[in-house]
């Protein structure tokens, strides 16, 4: 019924370089992202390490970094890219701008998530004489636990968006394989296959997000 | 232990402002239990959460220890908090760890070894009740549970001092009792010192041994819990008083007061070792007047009994003079009641 | 991706090819690769959806050739990226074709017009040309290739509306403009005819499709291999056998054959 | 008004299960003040969150106004919440909202007019005394404040049914007086039924009519409070009612006491009118006894006065039968106590 | 310095069609994306109407939108485009594709933090007999409003991100413009100074949020 020039191989391929590329950037993406956005919180004015320099330079930063599009972005920093891995081009090269485009949007939603917390837990906190980093580690992410579950599968979910822009430099996945063949070739086929695939990824990292939570809200 | 030098507290939002403080000067000894009550809304809370400086005086000084906080640094602050146990009025324990680990969060953050956290935790839940609520979640507990559970976790790190912010107005009367003997244990045993904010006359009574009185953002009275509870000088503080001791005839008594021309009411008070003796036998074996107990009350304050009673006595006047003269002579205060 | 490259001492076995949008990708896959590994080779496809991210990539040496350009804009490119690019052979390319199918000829041109043309500056100027061509625009001296933009267009016989658009997307949005000039190989992988446009480009070989790799592998074995594959009877074969590529301009090469 | 029918409620969580109420039989009377007591855990909030459905029971039935809860409609439900006001435990307030906005929550719900709102809320908050905090975030406000948001909130809506969970556990004497007279106003002017959770045996004694005392899931006593205070049964009723009747003696006081060998002590318990009768005055000149007065209290209960007092009677056994006799023919409750 | 071949009023004309796609696209993405938040937390198991079907619908519906790359999405709803503003190309054509891509991330934003809304505060209003319109209306918006705001600046920026990719149907705009000259023409001078444009309108985007988060906290 349907025609494709796409092979099983290809298909393998790419599901298996999106899985790469989604998690390793959200790996260092999230170790990159959480600290930044705790750090948005406990130096915004009255937060527990208040530091007006700091979080003016931090916060717009973070903007400057969201508000350049993907493929901007993937430019602009080839050169630190091909410092990084030694290449532009590719899986590897991919993550880079996949990392930097999704660092600050977790830590925006990690953000949103710490300031949800109970100010009486912090004070709980301050009032044992914990150090920053304790009320950070003991307080801080325990009780947001939950709601920084749901935020890390959100961009997940929105880092599977981006690497389709990947296939740009050559990086490959099951959304590059869609814009390529399904989009720019008209390959139905390989259009609702890849689409197929990439709502099975997105239920289950959204299935176990959500499981996650549930459990970390103690429900 | 802990003094307050003038310290003022005025919060500020927009056009609304709030003078939690107005000018307290303060002194809490080594080894006090130091109780202050108020009205609802007084500044009580205000007032402990400056000693460990959750909240930063508006002016004046707080001086812990012999330290001026406002000159401390972080890391010293921290310090000094570590000594400080705090039971809050809200209990602000974690919703997202155990029973268990709420308790263990002091000891964590002190890095003593696993062992001895579970160990001590476990005798601390003991000692609330709580042994098996080890495993549930805050939200799984009742009011007076999760209270419980707040001072177990004040408690874990054996502080110098403790601050406890009406640590018992959710426990039933007997659970309050075995907490207010453990606060007098630890007291007398390790030598804390201890502030307890409460707007229960009897927690006082029971554990304080002195006690401030606060009214909007002032300390209207201070001093030993005796003198303050024999002679309560500010109405509010008379208002406090008369909740413990009763000491005001019952209405329907009132009502029912036989208003015979020659007879006087007195409010006799006697305190310490009198009070045990048969006075209102003597008094009536010795001078020929009728004695009617209006009222009595016998409250026993830092384990010192004190007796206060109205006396409807009738007979002649020169008999009724007597009898009163023979009653002051035993010690008692007495005074005539007008009607 | 880490060959070395341009030895021309040793024989190099591994090549990388990057391919951009089109259909010369599944040409190479079907027609010259079989050939290449005939003769040893050991070749890499990397299919790039940005066209603008091969040359860049050759230019770091993560490929080998490409087959996705014109010559026009390999040497615009060589002077942006600082880098030597030469043609080593033709490839079968599609012209572009102006279309519509809301009107059913030239004639239903006016004033106001819209026509779909690319976004991206080299089949940007290509649909331009078409309509000098047809004396509907005129284009400005030195307009530019790499850098082509609509600016350098004024109006002549028509005033007509450009609607600037992703290559891709004209051929689904036809319904929606006037014409559009639609890229060869959108109608090719549609399985449409190009023949059926009501004008096709005369493409000049400035902007047809090489194959494309950097100067100093001019003299190496491997590209000699390359250029033998893409002018080979068997590769022509393959394409006249297909109908698909209807319409394509054809390596001149392959009248020797 | 209320009926629980042998309700049970289980907290099941994997392997941690609690029984939280096991088997409640319970009537509340239209017009009732119905206080439940018990210590912390018994299950006192786990019930009354039952009355407005806020839980589910596990077994059994709730009958409110004559309608079985468990087979009411979503929209049936909603309407018969709407007649019953609650005061939470831990307030509920919402934190987006100022006090006033918190108070007229429920009549906003209700579609009143915005006039009818303001005056209302004002009223009430004048009630509660925070009308200049109308303005204020709840995070503003001393923990005994946010309670009595919480009071006039739950009274908003002239509700026909109060559920007080702890209702002025946060509030000073005074305050708690002043809340209590206005519960027994709404219940007399507006034949409200009200159900009072509370650990403080005051509160009951003050307000309530009638009193269930609560241990471990089950109800252990129940009845007037008059009864129930006069004559507990069960031994955690007595602890609990020995709070508010002091009617031990005091250490100090059995410490001191003189063992004389013909001495003997009598708890005696004087109900109503003979209360304000000189009967220890009348015992004593009518036999030749030697009266000591170890310990008096005099108690009001629902108005009517309640004497208890231990007597330590010297004499002839004799005289002191006679004694003994007399005050029985006068009424009173006497019984002997071994030393 | 430097030279660009773009003209004051295309940058004009960009910024306007962005601000308008932006513009329009969130507040009918928030018409949508909220309702749809607020329906996963309310049908979903243990909410205040708990409805299995309609959540196990819901769910893995607003996953599937969310699973597409955004090319993707625009041209597989171009019928649907064509249908609601009668072309598939230019900015209001545009705005359709960035509808459905923005409402399912609000969504779950939305349903990020209404599920950090304190429980009693649900049973505060559940024993006061509102209705569940009434809750969500009275209690749950109000309560979550700081973070509300929040998650809507959040998908916002996002908004800005995608609107790059909305030259792609002829839709202009600052990203396109970006990308047609900065990238495609390697006009520097255009690059920069679209960026400078998108990090201003975040900056500003940003700077509002907050300030609205902060007032809704009343800190
Ligand atoms: N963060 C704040 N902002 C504004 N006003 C405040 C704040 N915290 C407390 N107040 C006000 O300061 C006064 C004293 O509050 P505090 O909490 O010390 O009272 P309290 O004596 O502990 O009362 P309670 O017995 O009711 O707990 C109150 O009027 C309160 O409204
Ligand atoms: N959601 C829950 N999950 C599990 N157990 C619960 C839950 N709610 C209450 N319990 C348990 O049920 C028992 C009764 O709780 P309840 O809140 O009714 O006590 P209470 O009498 O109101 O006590 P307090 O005076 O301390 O408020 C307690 O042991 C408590 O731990
Ligand atoms: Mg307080
Ligand atoms: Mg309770």
């Amino acid at each position: 019924m349907f025609e494709t020039v796409i092979t099983l191989e290809q298909f393998l391929q790419a599901s298996i370089d999106t899985l790469y590329m989604v998690g390793m950037s959200l790996l260092i993406g999230s170790l990159v992202g959480i600290p930044l956005g705790i750090a948005l919180v406990v130096t915004r004015p009255g937060g527990i390490l208040e530091n007006k320099i700091f979080y003016s330079i931090l916060n717009p930063l973070i903007n400057i970094v969201r508000s350049l599009p993907f493929i901007i972005l993937m430019v602009a920093i080839i050169p630190f890219t091909r410092m990084i891995v030694g290449t532009s081009i590719g899986t590897n090269a991919a993550i880079v701008p996949l990392i930097i485009f999704i660092s600050p949007f977790i830590a925006r939603l990690v953000e949103n998530s710490l300031l949800e917390v109970n100010p009486g837990i912090i004070e709980a906190a301050e009032s044992m004489g914990a150090t920053p980093f304790q009320i950070i580690w003991h307080f801080l992410l325990p009780e947001a636990f939950g709601s920084l579950i749901l935020s890390i599968t959100t961009a997940t979910i929105g880092l599977i968006g981006a690497t389709a822009m990947a296939g740009t430099v050559g990086g490959g996945g099951v959304g590059d394989l869609a814009i390529v063949y399904g989009y720019q070739r008209f390959d139905t086929f390989a259009m609702v296959t890849t689409v197929i695939i990439l709502v099975i990824f997105v239920q289950i990292i959204q299935s176990t997000g959500n499981a996650l939570a549930r459990k970390a809200r103690k429900e | 232990m802990i003094e307050m030098k003038s310290v003022y507290k005025t919060y500020k939002r927009k056009d609304v402002t709030t003078e939690a403080l107005k000018g307290i000067d303060l002194k809490v000894e080594e080894g006090d239990i130091f109780g202050v009550i108020g009205y609802s809304g007084a500044g009580k809370s205000t007032l402990v959460r400056l000693v460990n400086y959750l909240e930063r005086p508006t002016d004046g000084e707080v001086i812990v220890d012999g330290q001026v906080l406002n000159h401390l640094s972080d890391s010293q602050l921290r310090a000094m908090k570590k000594q400080i146990g705090m039971i809050f009025q809200h209990f602000n324990l974690l919703e997202s760890k155990t029973i268990f680990d709420n308790v263990a969060i002091p000891l964590v953050l002190a890095k003593k070894p696993k062992e001895e956290i579970k160990q001590r935790v476990m005798e601390l839940l003991d000692f609330v009740g709580l042994r098996e609520k080890a495993k549930s979640y805050p939200r799984e507990l009742s009011g007076g549970q999760k209270q419980r559970v707040g001072i177990a976790r004040a408690l874990a790190s054996n502080p110098k001092i403790l601050l406890c912010d009406e640590a018992t107005s959710a426990l039933d009367p007997q659970t309050t009792q075995s907490i207010l003997q453990l606060l007098k244990r630890v007291n007398q045993e390790y030598n804390i010192t201890i502030m307890i904010i409460t707007h229960e006359m009897s927690v006082i009574q029971e554990v304080c041994n002195r006690v401030a009185v606060m009214e909007a953002g002032e300390i209207i009275e201070e001093g030993s819990v005796l003198d303050v509870f024999g002679h309560p000088k500010h109405p509010t503080t008379k208002n406090f008083v008369k909740t413990v001791i009763h000491n005001s005839i019952p209405e329907s008594v009132k009502r029912s007061l036989k208003k015979t021309g020659d007879s006087k009411v007195f409010r006799v008070e006697v305190k310490g070792e009198v009070a045990s003796e048969p006075i209102v036998h003597q008094v009536m074996k010795a001078h020929d007047i009728e004695v009617n107990i209006l009222f009595a009350n016998m409250t026993e304050i830092q384990e010192t009994t004190l007796v206060i009673m109205y006396l409807q006595i009738a007979g002649e006047a020169s008999a009724i003079e007597k009898a009163v003269q023979f009653l002051k002579d035993k010690g008692a205060g007495v005074e005539e009641v007008v009607k | 991706n880490e060959e070395s490259q341009g030895d021309s001492g040793e024989e190099k076995k591994d090549l990388v090819f990057g391919f951009g949008v089109g259909t010369y990708e599944e040409q190479f896959r079907n027609g010259i690769l079989p050939i290449l590994e005939e003769k040893g080779y050991n070749v890499e496809i990397k299919v790039f959806s940005q066209n603008m991210q091969v040359n860049p990539a050759m230019a770091e040496g993560a490929i080998d050739a490409s087959v996705f350009q014109s010559t026009a804009y390999m040497e615009g490119i060589n002077e942006e990226l600082g880098i030597k690019m030469v043609r080593l052979a033709f490839s079968p390319g599609a012209p572009q074709s102006l279309r519509s199918v809301n009107h059913d000829s030239l004639d239903a041109v006016q004033d106001g017009s819209t026509v779909a043309v690319p976004n991206d500056p080299v089949n940007q100027e290509r649909a331009v040309r078409i309509l000098e061509d047809l004396g509907w625009v005129n284009v400005a001296d030195g307009a530019g290739t790499t850098d082509f933009n609509l600016n350098s267009v004024t109006p002549a016989a028509y005033d007509v509306k450009f609607q600037v658009l992703d290559p891709a997307q004209i051929l689904v949005s036809l319904k929606d403009v006037d014409f559009g000039v639609v890229n060869g190989n959108y109608i090719a992988d549609a399985g449409m005819k190009i023949s059926d446009a009501l004008k096709i480009e005369n493409t000049p070989e400035e902007h047809r499709i090489i194959v494309s790799i950097l100067e100093e592998d001019l003299n190496t074995q491997w590209a000699k291999d390359v250029k033998e594959a893409y002018e080979s009877p068997e590769f022509e074969e393959y394409i006249l056998s297909q109908e698909k590529y209807d319409g394509f301009i054809l390596p001149e090469a392959w009248e020797n054959n």
